[in-house]
């Protein structure tokens, strides 16, 4: 019997993931493109003049409205005003806030590393415990692990991101009987925060109840989503040949089922960025974490017409953008996209 | 070397379902046995009892003596090292037997190194030996599965089975998705293989001209229990399997051109098997106490067959 | 023929029902709908939108559980109990609604993009994977910002953000119907777009629809009231706009627990409700997602 | 300056839930920061601590021309915090700079609208004024050292975030969190002597729940402008005072009498039956003042009998007595709409006496405010009785700010004004003068009012600068408000404010009698503060000690180490059961 | 009948490549007569049938029917789906699992308006060896044995009264117990009702079953064709002359190496040789490897496209 030996194909792989990065940017960039579109429409929506918002109590001559409303370029036709705005926003700038009387840009920049610690701490934390959990219960429907971890977070799912903060916040920081109300009740820091590790710790002290809740809804969704990703691997015949080789079971479930459980899982994962973001902005506010968040509820209460547009543009923008990574690392992941 | 004694799978899924009812079967070292019958016959559920890897709802009654050892009442950690050391499967290849996101050197492996039989450079020599016996070029251990075609993905499935150089391997349906040519060359490359190592060989198939190719001796199935079982050349005596064996007809037969034979009736559902002979409501020569009387596996010739018409 | 189909149409039903009966924690949480629902329906036999109103609060405020007021009162010293009995007509009734149109509108765009190949599909595509990259509770925020607070735009706002997931899976499913071979066949018949969409792919997602719908009235549940918490609301009692009260009346501080725990009780519980109800749903229903054996 | 190496450090800690908008004074525009702002800098003078009449601060003495137009103050020789010495320029320069700078008029612009000329000779300050201005002693402009402030080439985009700050105010501020805290120690240097504590906290909380969850913890010590119900909630903590005073505010309701604009057009849909001043009495005895003050302010106000000045400002205060007083009566409300001819229809609706229209009013209020919701809900029961429907219209507060002030598009609003130790600023805003232009621009009108008795008596009190007989004509100003109700005025809500006493021992209000503290005028409560001095407490008050952060830590880590064992053997127990 | 002219079907892949997968094919199914298409795996069998049916677009050629070519307009499509009908491989996938066995069956006459679906859907049924007809009527597919199921999509086609039936491996996935049924039935009736049929294979014994005339087709185009006895028998392409020596029971096998090939890389010369198992032992191949060969023509006559071929 005679086999042909084809020669090694030039594996075009490095070159294909380029491409491949190349049209999802140019996705995300049309995406981008249709968030600065409607976020402008969107927020020419608005009821009211700013300008006057802005007068509110104070006493403005008409002149000085008129100046305001010509700083602000409000007073140009709509397609001018569009042009004006996209020029702007590629040059990053968000025009300035009216409560703040600063540039959107500016606020944004002394806030987004509060959020980017408190949503980043807990996604990590939601995402590997999600994960691992839904991994194990998905390997043994119908198991007590499953049944409890499935349990816990059909419960965490239903609650309302702002109730449970609250509770904790009434239960771990205030005290409630014999609990000890251990925990800050505000802030990402105190006021006097040390140097050095304790310093550290004294912000991890802070983030213990603010990631705790936003952790607690993320997490069940992941849990979910990865059990039922592995409950899918499970009859697979791969798998089968791999118990057949004799592998643990443990192993069968790492080295086997997960890995490929995790594929559809990462798209999930960064797709649900959305709601961490969402959640972190009831959480800020119960938490009075300094963040993005808590920026945002402002805006939306005053209204500043300017920072909640420039808020939502940026929150947009990197959830689609963190969403685009997630589609390049499922290509990066997955040898079957990867080189086709 | 291996014997199944009166192997009976039971599936508690709603109801009771009984796939395998009592099948005994033997198999010598070095000896090649085909099992043959329809979809659902209980094929795979005999496959899988084998090695003990049913889902837990099945239950499993009767013995499997692997070497003398009886694999359905093993220890755990006895029971993974004989899998794949002792005995391996070839399943389907084509599509799911083999990890997609793992590349097939590193699966090729991965029983060596589960069973200390070699690990870093010793199993990657081991791989490419073994790859080089399927006929493959040595550079495909890098290659994920899905580039590589089914006939390949079959060849890595069976580089893998032979690994740990098992006294048997045990193939269920590895040709069915295949083409044409490409099932010859499998068929070719095991039968080459078996012969070379003295491997006993199980191999499963609804087709039982493949079968009487490769293998010494045919088992055939039907609901569940043996119908017949004897050696490959030479006809077969229960009705069922004459009539499997004519759905296949031999192109050039004059007697088969224009005229398609097949069996009236459908397969039973293992959930409503009818009494007496299972298969007499299909049987073509059924006689009234067919429907009464359960025919054991009686001696005919060189051939053992579970039909009341047979050998009286 | 239609009295024999009729006959087979019940026994399937209940197949189906035996089928669901076996989920445990489906049935309950069917139980618990079917009371919340009922209850929400017969409140105005017993009671008016009066219970919600300052004037007629006759307790003392916030006083705790009494025999007069089970629940307690709230800062107005109306019934906790009533108000939560009234309020669960608004956060269903939203809750429903907002569910029906993102389904409306995931249906119909889901089926579109995954029926029409061409640019047609890609662009439906195109926006719904937009849409649901869109922060969907910030969006809502926005949206209901900029619209002002009424039951309609509450409902319009959680509506419009949350189609993209219900399109996205109806778009799976139909591409997946399509790749059965019995669309095939139906072409072959002769039939057209229509008839494909409506005899094959319309039914064969409706199942799946109806699971994701009553997770969907969940989700809408609990953006109600977050977004009530936030300070978006429809102006009428609801269990988010009751415990926006309990937050701003200061129930927390001041020892109230049962205002502020009850309502977002009563959220979890149905919310929980519709969710085991959705997931029972969805394992009878696609049977994909049973225990798989081996 | 870490306090928890230096125990003996007395800090006090002050919750705020509004969070610093600016840290530059012509930019900030929020109470809190104008809170910090009067910590920090000096004013040309501040209201007495006893009468909340003016008194020296910066200016140590002050003359007027005759014709009230030239002003000439006398600054303080005294220093800044940073050593340099205060002089009448530092003065002339901040206002000239609000004069000629229009990005530093967006604090506080109005209050040098009139100003002519400002000029500095040495420690004298004269300033010119357009017309006279008997409000010229309660300047709200802080004084701000031009050494330091002359460098900052755009006054409208620099955030000020240099620390610490050059102020001449009792602290200086030497470190701002966004939207976390301000730190600021004494001012050694401040003319009045050094405060008696170290440090001011400004802590911010997003979340009124939790800084009374913080009071009652004793992770912040005092909290000012706390409403009704966070205030009861502290009733019966031993370790806190309940601070209850007669607050500043006056909350009122605005009817569309027939809005104007400037030049006497009409503008707005006001209701027609409002323009009937019947009506508005009517509505006037429709409304139970005590039980608003009983149901939305807990008790914790006054029912007002008066017009927009509250009963804090003595000197100023008018409240009606006699056959003019309005009472509760809804018997009363109801007969005078008889009489005017507002028939009741089938419905129990009134209509026009042409039949025109029914009684039916907007009642407008904003998003987001909880009493001004449960009010609404309370008018609406009581216009019900006397045949007037009421439906509430929620408006964010640019729309409302837009209809209830430039457009007109309003029936019936609600509003409230913080009122100064000197009245003038909320008297103006009733003025015609204030009405929006035909084209729209407001003038920052509070009732569309324009009355040729009122607006002859404000030009009155204007001129007169002997503060008795000002005060008389300011109170029939009040009472030419109450009778014409315009505004319908209905309680003054008290200033509620909590701290720790085991934190604080004294703390002085202002005015010391019956005064406020963080919601008062001025830093009187902040400089007379003195802190409880105890070794160690200020050590524990940041919530949590190093001990108590480290065992925790040591707990975490003991836990997860724990679980992690635990799941390994359970893994191991699956493994065998496959 | 139904007739294929110089077909060409081609798809665009990813990065622009184009495959032929159907590259100049004329096929002529006559009345009354069943045809067999024969080849391995991805030869374009499948894609050959869809043309056929009209479900896809020929890039070249055209489809003629009863004299007159396939128009693509809706109205003609739809007519000319009356008269040539399709049966799939799988008929658990071809049955929509919820409709019953009536609504699958009737789903034809009711897209084309016709009267009296009952009796339609009776006779059909019982004509496709369901009977009693009443008996399946409301049964779902799930409820049919696999043999039943493929009966029911053969009747949901003979429901049109069809001139032309297209079956694409009918039998390919039913039990082998089971096939000999279905292909007795199809035999039945061509023998009954005239009906034509093309039946897409990779199974040379069915086509020694029941073809009449036996298609081979590799890479996109038809190499062989002729009488089934001739063919089968007597094979002149050296790559059928291969499928046939793989069927168990021949003599001496000759087994192609490499795998199935690629239609977007269609080799020059004759497409077989690459695989060819004569060139190793001809002495000249360079007509083999640069020459094309032509296309076969329509004809039922025995005919192959080999350069080596002894015709
Ligand atoms: N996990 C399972 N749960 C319940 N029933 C099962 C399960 N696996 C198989 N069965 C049933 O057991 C019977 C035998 O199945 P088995 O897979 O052994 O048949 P087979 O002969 O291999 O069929 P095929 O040729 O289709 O592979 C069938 O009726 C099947 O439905
Ligand atoms: N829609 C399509 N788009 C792109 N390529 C296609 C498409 N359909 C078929 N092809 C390609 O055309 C070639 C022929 O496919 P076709 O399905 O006709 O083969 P076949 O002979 O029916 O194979 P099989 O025996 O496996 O069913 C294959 O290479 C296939 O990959
Ligand atoms: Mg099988
Ligand atoms: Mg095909």
């Amino acid at each position: 019997m005679t086999v042909t030996v084809e020669a090694p194909e030039q594996s075009p792989a490095r070159h294909g993931l380029l491409r491949y990065a190349a049209t999802k940017a140019g996705g995300a960039l049309l995406s981008i493109a249709m968030v600065i579109v409607a976020t402008f429409f969107l927020f020419r929506l608005l009821p009211g003049d700013p300008v006057r918002a802005l007068a509110q109590g104070r006493n403005m001559t008409p002149e000085q409205l008129d100046l305001e409303r010509a700083r602000l370029g409000l007073d140009k036709p709509i397609p001018e005003q569009f042009l004006h705005f996209v020029k702007q926003t590629l040059q990053f700038d968000l025009g300035v806030s009216y409560e703040y009387k600063r540039p959107v840009v500016d606020l944004i920049g002394e806030r987004i590393g509060s959020t980017l610690l408190l949503t980043g701490t807990a996604l990590v934390i939601a995402v590997s415990l999600g994960l691992w959990q839904g991994a194990r219960a998905g390997w043994k429907p119908g198991s007590r692990f499953d049944k409890v971890s499935t349990a816990i977070s059909l419960v965490l799912w239903s609650v309302p991101t702002f109730w449970l903060g609250l509770l904790l916040l009434m239960v771990f920081a205030a005290g409630i009987g014999p609990i000890p109300g251990i925990f800050p009740t505000r802030g990402s820091s105190s006021v006097d925060k040390p140097d050095g590790f304790a310093g550290v710790l004294d912000v991890g002290v802070h983030m213990v109840l603010p990631c705790l809740t936003l952790v607690a809804v993320v997490y069940a969704q992941y849990l979910l989503v990865m059990r039922s990703s592995v409950l899918d691997e499970v009859g697979q015949d791969y798998i089968t040949t791999a118990r057949a080789k004799g592998l643990r079971d443990d192993d069968v479930r790492r080295k086997h089922a997960v890995p490929n459980a995790l594929l559809p899982t990462v798209t999930l994962v960064f797709m649900r960025i959305g709601f961490v973001v969402g959640g972190a902005v009831t959480v800020e506010a119960i938490f009075s974490w300094p963040g993005l968040g808590q920026l945002f509820y402002e805006a939306i209460r005053v209204p500043d017409f300017t920072l909640m547009q420039g808020t939502f543009l940026l929150i947009t923008v990197s959830v689609i953008l963190m969403n685009t990574l997630a589609d390049v690392i499922y290509h990066l992941l997955d040898p079957r996209v990867r080189s086709a | 070397m291996l014997e199944l004694d009166n192997l009976s799978v039971t599936y508690k899924a709603g109801g009771d379902i009984p796939a395998v009812r009592g099948v005994s079967l033997s198999l010598a070292a070095g000896e090649a046995v085909g099992l043959a019958g329809e979809s659902g016959s209980g094929k795979s559920s005999v496959a899988l009892a084998l090695l003990r890897l049913l889902p837990r709802s099945a239950v499993v009654g009767g013995r499997v003596l692997l070497d003398g050892e009886d694999v359905l009442t093993m220890k755990w950690g006895r029971l993974r090292a004989v899998r794949w050391s002792s005995a391996s499967i070839v399943f389907q290849g084509a599509q799911h037997g083999l990890n997609p996101v793992q590349r097939i050197g590193e699966q090729i492996a991965e029983p060596l190194v589960v069973h200390r039989q070699a690990s870093g450079s010793a199993a990657d020599a081991r791989v490419r030996e073994l790859l080089e016996q399927v006929g493959l070029p040595a550079w495909r251990a890098r290659s994920y599965p899905h580039e590589l075609s089914g006939g390949q993905r079959q060849r890595v499935m069976i580089a893998m089975a032979l690994a740990c150089s098992p006294q048997l391997i045990i193939a269920d349906e590895p040709t069915t998705a295949l083409d044409l040519m490409v099932q010859a060359q499998v068929l070719t490359l095991i039968r080459d293989l078996i012969a070379l190592h003295g491997i006993s060989l199980l191999m499963i198939s609804h087709d039982l001209s493949v079968l009487a190719d490769v293998c010494d001796r045919l088992a055939v199935m039907y609901a569940g229990r043996l119908v017949e079982l004897g050696p490959s050349s030479g006809d077969f005596r229960h009705p069922y399997s004459q009539a499997l064996a004519a759905a296949f007809p031999t192109v050039g037969d004059p007697a088969s051109r224009l005229a398609p034979r097949g069996l009236a009736g459908d397969p039973p559902d293992p959930q409503q098997l009818p009494g007496g002979c299972s298969f007499h409501p299909r049987c073509p020569v059924a006689i009234e106490s067919c429907a009464t009387s359960d025919v054991q596996l009686r001696p005919v010739g060189d051939r053992t067959a579970a039909c009341i018409l047979v050998g009286e | 023929m239609s009295n024999v189909t009729w006959v087979r149409r019940r026994r399937a039903a209940g197949r189906f029902w035996a089928d669901f009966r076996t989920h445990r924690a489906g049935v309950a949480g069917l139980v618990i709908l079917a009371v919340a629902v009922v209850l929400a329906l017969i409140a105005p036999l017993f009671i008016d939108a009066g219970v919600t109103n300052v004037v007629s609060g006759t307790g003392a405020k916030l006083a705790p559980p009494s025999l007069d007021d089970p629940l307690g009162t709230d800062e107005s010293g109306r019934s906790v109990l009533l108000m939560i009995w009234w309020g669960s007509r608004t956060s269903l009734l939203i809750g429903f609604l907002a569910a029906l149109l993102s389904m409306v509108i995931g249906t119909v765009l889901g089926i579109a993009a995954g029926h029409f190949r061409g640019w047609v599909g890609a662009v439906i595509l195109r926006v719904t994977d937009w849409f649901l990259v869109l922060p969907s509770l910030v969006t809502a925020l926005v949206l209901a910002a900029i619209l002002g607070g009424s039951t309609a735009t509450i409902i319009v706002a959680i509506g419009v953000t949350s189609w993209p997931s219900t399109a996205r899976l109806i778009r799976a499913q139909t591409l997946a119907v399509e790749a059965r071979p019995y669309i095939e066949r139906s072409l072959a018949l002769g039939g057209g777009h229509w008839h494909i969409t409506t005899r094959h792919v319309l039914p064969n997602v409706a199942p799946l629809l109806l699971a994701s719908t009553t997770l969907e009235v969940a989700s809408a549940i609990v953006t109600e009231s977050t977004l009530a918490f936030l300070g978006v609301s429809a102006n009428k009692t609801s269990w988010g706009t009751m415990l926006r009260g309990a937050y701003d009346w200061g129930a927390a501080t001041a020892g109230a627990w049962w205002y502020i725990l009850l309502p977002g009780l009563c959220i979890v519980i149905v919310v929980m409700a519709f969710t085991l109800c959705g997931r029972a749903l969805e394992s009878v229903l696609n049977p994909r997602l049973r225990t798989g054996g081996a | 300056a870490d306090p928890v190496k230096d125990p003996a450090k007395k800090v006090i800690k002050i919750g705020v839930t509004q969070s610093v908008d600016s840290m530059n004074p012509f930019l900030a525009v929020r109470l809190v920061t104008g809170s910090i702002q009067r910590m920090i800098y000096g004013f040309l003078t501040v209201p007495d601590s006893k009468t909340l009449q003016p008194s020296p601060d910066l200016a140590e003495s002050w003359t007027t021309s005759p014709d009230g137009l030239t002003w000439t103050f006398k600054i303080r020789q005294a220093k800044w915090s940073d050593g340099q010495p205060i002089t009448a320029d530092d003065a002339a320069w901040t206002f000239n700079k609000m004069i000629t700078d229009d990005g530093a008029k967006t604090g506080n612009g109005p209050a040098v609208a009139n100003f002519q000329s400002v000029t500095a000779n040495g420690q004298e300050l004269t300033i010119k004024l357009k017309t006279p201005q008997a409000s010229m002693l309660d300047n709200p402009v802080p004084i701000m050292p031009k050494h330091v402030w002359e460098k900052v080439k755009n006054i409208s985009e620099y955030d000020a975030e240099v620390y610490p700050t050059v102020g001449s105010g009792p602290y200086v501020a030497v470190e701002h969190k966004k939207d976390q805290f301000v730190r600021l120690e004494a001012n050694p240097q401040y003319w009045r002597g050094r405060p008696k504590v170290d440090e001011l906290q400004v802590i911010f909380y997003d979340n009124p729940a939790a800084s009374i969850v913080g009071l009652k913890k004793g992770d912040i010590d005092l909290i000012g402008r706390l409403n009704p119900p966070d205030f009861e909630s502290l009733k019966g903590d031993d370790n806190i005072v309940q601070w209850n005073t007669q607050g500043r505010r006056a909350a009122y309701l605005q009817i569309n009498h027939g809005a104007t604009t400037s030049d006497n057009k009409p503008i707005g849909d006001g209701h027609p039956a409002l323009k009937d001043p019947k009506v508005r009495t009517a509505l006037h005895y429709a409304i139970d003042k005590q039980k608003l003050v009983d149901e939305v302010q807990g008790g914790l106000a006054k029912p007002a009998d008066g017009s927009i000045i509250p009963p804090l400002y003595k000197d100023f205060f008018w409240e009606a007595s006699g056959a003019e007083k309005v009472t509760f009566d809804l018997a009363k409300a109801n007969k005078i709409l008889d009489d005017a001819g507002y028939k009741k229809g089938p419905d129990g609706v009134r209509t026009m006496p042409d039949g025109s229209r029914k009684l039916q009013f907007r009642f407008s209020i904003h998003t987001d405010t909880p009493i001004e919701d449960k009010l609404a809900e309370y008018l609406t029961g009581w216009f019900k009785e006397i045949g007037i429907t009421l439906t509430t219209k929620r408006l964010d507060s640019s729309k409302f700010t837009e209809e209830t002030g430039t457009t007109a598009l309003f029936d019936i609003a609600i509003s409230g004004w913080s009122v100064n130790p000197d009245p003038e600023e909320v008297l103006g805003t009733h003025l015609c003068s204030r009405r929006p232009t035909a084209s729209g621009q407001g003038g920052g009108t509070e009732s569309f009012y324009c009355d040729p008795q009122y607006e002859s008596l404000y030009l009155q009190q204007q001129k007169e600068l002997d503060r008795t007989k000002r005060a008389d004509t300011i109170k029939k100003m009040e009472e030419r408000l109450y009778t014409d109700a315009p505004v319908i005025a209905l309680y003054y809500p008290n200033d509620l404010e909590g701290y720790r006493k085991d934190r604080i021992a004294s703390i002085t209000p202002i005015p010391e009698d019956k005064g406020l503290l963080y919601g008062g005028s001025g830093y009187w409560p902040f400089y007379t503060l003195e802190a409880v001095s105890k070794d160690g407490v200020t050590a524990e008050s940041g919530g949590m000690s190093g001990g108590v952060i480290a065992g925790i830590a040591a707990a975490v880590v003991v836990v997860l180490i724990g679980g992690f064992f635990v799941l390994r053997r359970r893994q191991g127990a699956a493994d065998e059961r496959e | 009948m139904l007739e294929a002219t110089d077909l060409h079907v081609e798809f665009s892949g990813r990065g622009g490549r184009r495959a032929r997968a159907v590259d100049g094919v004329n096929l002529a199914i006559g009345a009354g007569e069943i045809v067999a298409l024969v080849g391995e795996s991805g030869c374009g069998k499948t894609t050959l049938a869809r043309t056929l049916l009209g479900l896809e677009r020929p890039t070249a050629g055209q489809i003629v029917y009863d004299g007159t070519p396939l128009s693509y307009s809706g109205r003609a499509l739809k007519a000319f789906r009356r008269q040539v009908q399709l049966v799939l491989q799988d008929p658990m996938g071809s049955l929509n699992p919820r409709h019953t066995v009536h609504e699958a069956v009737a789903e034809g006459p009711r897209i084309h308006n016709l009267p009296d679906e009952e009796s339609v859907v009776s006779s059909a049924l019982s004509r496709a060896g369901l009977r009693p007809p009443e008996r399946f009527l409301h049964r779902y597919p799930h409820e049919l044995s696999g043999g039943q199921r493929q009966r029911v999509v053969i009747a949901g086609a003979l429901a049109l009264d069809p001139k032309v039936l297209i079956a694409d491996e009918p039998v390919a996935s039913l039990d082998a117990s089971v096939r000999g049924e279905i292909l007795s039935l199809i035999l039945r009736l061509r023998d009954d009702l005239g009906l034509s049929a093309l039946v897409v294979t990779h199974d040379l014994g069915l086509a020694w079953n029941i073809a009449d005339r036996v298609a081979v087709m590799y890479l996109g185009r038809i190499v062989e064709s002729g009488p089934t006895e001739a063919i089968l028998t007597n094979p002149q392409h050296p790559y059928t002359q291969a499928l046939l020596s793989v069927l168990p029971d021949s003599p001496q096998r000759i087994i192609l190496t490499g795998e199935p090939p690629d239609p977007t890389q269609i080799p020059t010369g004759c497409r077989f040789h690459p695989r060819c198992q004569l060139i190793p032992t001809t002495p000249d191949t360079t007509a083999c490897t640069s020459k094309p060969l032509p296309i076969l023509p329509t004809t039922t006559h025995p005919q192959v496209a080999c350069h080596l071929a002894t015709s």
